[in-house]
């Protein structure tokens, strides 16, 4: 009983964290219908900061570290990637009033990555002082990639085989490839790159660092603006995408705190480093896996998978999921 | 003097511009022009130049001159028949005529 | 296959952007289409892009396809009425084709 | 003798403080039609960090602040607000070849309260170690709503006199919403929330505090190019716009200053805070202010109204009457 | 009631259109609205929006409203004497309507 | 042979440089045609911070500068500017497959001035404690406006000289202002005006300053993914010009060294100030210089003079020129 009274005033506490309550803001703000808009512009540079930060800290840091230690996690991230969109696709079509070919673009959503939910749960470790390996969010395209590429692949074998006859083969380069070339992928590989093969301490220290609570302050505002914005798109498609994107960001979490708690157990995994996993098994792709679904997958329609994840899915992943998970960090490793 | 050519005009989702375009020289065009929109239609609203979390959801719309109408026409078509069953879009021509110094 | 349809443009000033499409959706049109522009008129010169301390005087130009030619021409003159003796603006009509496949 | 030497003196000093040295540098760059732009995405975001950083402050302080102090400023502030618009529609309404309607969007305009001349004075009081309530700027509402209902209520009187039968009544809920949906008061009015009931200041400390400056100088430059821009749409109206526009800011500062200085004997307003509510009084709208009276009072000219506020208002405000207040308050408190 | 005016649209270099706009008002134009566009001729690809390091190549699409058809010709063939050798740019007339109260 | 081998070594450390690293970082991703963009409004935002940064620290630092220094770097500024064009010219035009008039713009721009480059080259001076006059920076006006004057009076004597008959004189006077009002220069300048005769101290050492090196690197990305961008305008043109565009920057950087050099011995011109005269001389620009030229010489094929700056002539000015004077000056002067 204590211990869950302990968690709950854990989990209320961490809803004054910026990133958290800029979240809300953003929400209430498109509630009252407020004319207050942030340019594209500054939205596309705050994602590229943001991205470019963890990359670079990433790169600076994986110089350092063991790569076996990396091993185990990386293989947890890609397995929940797939995993999610597999048994996603299969729950989601099951369901009543449900395409095929839009449960598996949606899964394939919460499959990915979302950077941003990444980058809030990276902050706010920091303010409850938990420390996490700084590679840990390097593995953000471990669990992306194979993510959209397993939806990519569902979905063709799916349309080959309403169409029979026409067995177009789907082919994993090119999709891989378009990934990579995606602005958020780019960013964080490149930043990646710069910091295992040059010397960008100075720049990372004195800009791309300091600037990174703030710029995501605005990136939380800017994402519940379009949480809000896009309910209504929620609404044009059936109810079970609204319970989906409810629940399934904390199931998807859980899991991937389970599985990287045993990493902890077996190889030393930092309990940090498991919540971030949970974060991003947790999160929904927002900048880069829409694009790369909505041309690969031309028949799904985007309402139902970007209102499921944009409106709630990451909302929930952010507001509910990560004080979820260091809630729990906090009880089972005792931080 | 002037002559008679056509424009074809889409709208249509930023995420498949390249593809249009794409068919839009496969047709024997000369050119193209882009600009960015915004817009309501059967499908709902999109904004331009606000913040757009899910970017390439924004409109474009894509001119083209040709020197035949029926060319003009082809494009339209071939756009509608291959992208507006999934993505949303319009696309309509007109009249137009040229100086006699360009060739489309 | 083309079918006459016809095309009602509007440039006036993006403080009544809505107003505007709150016309365009009570004349029935199945949508519309928004581009922000620069120009200069009777009443002054407008930029687009740069920095307008003095937010909402930017020009937007609004497009309208519509079935037939009298529902673009009264989007045409309900709007002239209502908006342009107080707000700067013009409009104007034009003559397009549209596939079969679609509805306007 | 020596007393208005010395205030000349105090005067001109300030006068290389950045805030005025970049909206002066601005109205040189457009005078001399250089072709620098300031593009409007990061005006806008530089407005939007403002904001921002005034709301997140006043929320911040409001928390420890005794509610009742607050009481007789914001009183006087819509004091001060209507009866510019009274006063100023009354006299600018009687002068030849000023229309009646145009008359009382300019004074609504002059009455309303411009965010960043507002964000100036603070700056240049931080610089002269003059120190106010951090509730003070949060009183801005408190001025430009009623400024902009008044004008509006009292133009719709007048319309429907002259067209008489037509007794349009004016609702005034919707005025009030209009105006805190606008970008400035919304923008405000967040930081408020976000400072009172979250833990915003380690984004604020790190981001919006330390960023307010430099932005503040470049919301400056771009205010003074379109100041100087501006400045034949006033060619075009009446030459009285261009006396009402110098001697009102003035006038509606000193105004504010007097009764700043009851509230000063009578609660112990501090002299920060007197200068602010002076500074105010003398600004005028140019950010929410426009568009809102466009929509409203749409058979007023806004080359009259934004002519005079953008091109002699603003300037004046600024680089006039803030070092006025400031000098005057040296004098006065013996600062 | 609507009647018959003609409309010029001229696309070419952001860094000529002072000068585009001068020819325009020594025309008798009573006006003019510029948008910027991206676009594909003859000349290579010009994208808008991207961040172009080299400024004032990108492209812009002027269009005016003219009473006379004749008017519109000439500004198209004055402006394509003066610039089209050496900007890039293409230029075409359309048939409007436009309303009585209008006058250009 | 240890005196190359030591060259070659510092030349190579200074690769690592994040100014460097994001340039190749840049090319790289548009190599791999990644879909990254820097949005145009956060581009324009960067040149105008780093040109005011320049501007500011130029304006503070001549205030008690002795103006008799200046005299001879800014002469040879004047004159290796004119020289380039002159010579440029020239050579160019006697090539196969160039036509003059391209040939002239061409040099015009390897004459002016690029402010990228220069930032680049400041901040990499820094990082290796290399001092220069604060002013140096300031004499990039003095190499630019002449090398452009220069470019525009040849073509216009040349097409004069081609159509007969028609002696349009050229006036130099409207040259000089179209150079200063254009966005850079008038930047630049601004900047300038205010370090001399305002207190801008609080706001260049709390934003300009510090924000300078982080949004140089987002310059550096730019310009990386617009030099491989327009390559292929390159290939449009006759071969030369890429030749031209690969060996010019160097040598105009060295012929600037060697005056510089004689500035040394004469009157103790720092060597940091040497190098950063050859990097002025070496630099070719690419912000204002092209549209003035553009306009000035409309006969004149943007691809021939925009490919060889951008894509070939910036990249070798940045990554080898600028390493490769700080490595000479580190053996000429024992840094
Ligand atoms: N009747 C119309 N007139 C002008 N533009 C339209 C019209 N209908 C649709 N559009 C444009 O085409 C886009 C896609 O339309 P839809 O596929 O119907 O959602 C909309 O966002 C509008 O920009
Ligand atoms: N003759 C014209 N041709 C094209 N656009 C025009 C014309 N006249 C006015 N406009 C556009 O309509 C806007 C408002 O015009 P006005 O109300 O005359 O100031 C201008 O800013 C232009 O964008
Ligand atoms: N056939 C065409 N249809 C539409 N726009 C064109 C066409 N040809 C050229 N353009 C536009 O005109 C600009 C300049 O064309 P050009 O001078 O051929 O390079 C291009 O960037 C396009 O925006
Ligand atoms: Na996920
Ligand atoms: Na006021
Ligand atoms: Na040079």
């Amino acid at each position: 009983m204590e211990l869950i009274l302990d968690f709950l005033s854990r989990f209320l506490v961490q809803f004054q964290s910026p990133a958290l309550a800029f979240l809300v803001g953003g929400m209430l703000l498109a509630a009252f219908r407020s004319k207050l808009e942030i340019p594209d512009a500054i939205y596309q540079f705050c994602v590229f900061m943001l991205l470019m930060r963890i990359g670079l800290e990433g790169g600076l840091e994986i110089r350092d570290a063991e790569l076996a230690d990396m091993l185990l996690p990386a293989i947890i991230a890609v397995v929940v990637g797939c995993a999610i969109v597999l048994v996603g696709s299969l729950v989601l079509s099951r369901l009543p009033g449900v395409k095929t070919d839009d449960a598996i673009a949606t899964s394939g959503l919460f499959g990915a990555v979302s950077a941003s939910t990444l980058a809030a749960a990276m902050v706010m470790l920091e303010e409850q002082a938990v420390t996490f390996e700084a590679w840990v969010p390097a593995l953000y395209p471990f669990m992306d990639i194979p993510a959209l590429i397993v939806a990519i692949v569902l979905a063709n074998l799916y349309l080959a085989r309403k169409k029979e006859g026409a067995k177009a083969k789907t082919r994993i380069w090119p999709i891989i490839t378009s990934s990579l070339r995606g602005s958020a992928l780019s960013a964080l590989l490149l930043g990646l790159a710069l910091g295992l093969f040059t010397r960008p301490e100075i720049v990372y220290e004195g800009f791309y660092d300091p600037l990174f609570r703030g710029l995501l302050s605005v990136l939380m505002l800017t994402m519940g603006m379009e949480a809000y914005t896009r309910l209504n798109e929620l609404r044009k498609v059936a109810h079970w995408y609204a319970v989906y994107a409810t629940f399934a960001p904390l199931v998807h979490g859980l899991i991937a705190f389970g599985l990287g708690y045993v990493a902890h157990v077996l190889t030393g995994f930092s309990p940090g480093g498991v919540i971030l996993l949970a974060v991003m098994a947790g999160s929904s792709s927002d900048i880069s896996g829409p694009p790369t679904l909505r041309a690969a997958i031309p028949s799904a329609n985007p309402s139902a998978y970007i209102g499921s994840s944009t409106s709630v899915g990451t909302p929930v992943a952010i507001a509910v999921g990560i004080p979820l998970y260091v809630a729990l960090a906090q009880a089972v490793f005792g931080l | 003097m002037t002559f008679k050519a056509a424009k074809v005009v889409i709208i249509t989702e930023k995420v498949i511009l390249e593809q249009v375009a794409q068919i839009i020289e496969a047709m024997g065009a000369t050119g193209y022009t882009v600009f960015a929109a915004g817009g309501k239609g059967s499908r709902g609203v999109r904004a331009a130049g606000r913040a757009a979390v899910v970017d390439g959801f924004s409109n474009v719309q894509i001119e083209v001159i040709t020197a035949t109408h029926d060319t003009a026409e082809k494009i339209a078509v071939e756009v509608a028949d291959r992208f507006f069953q999934n993505y949303s879009g319009i696309t309509y021509l007109e009249d137009v005529e040229i100086l006699r110094s360009h060739k489309f």
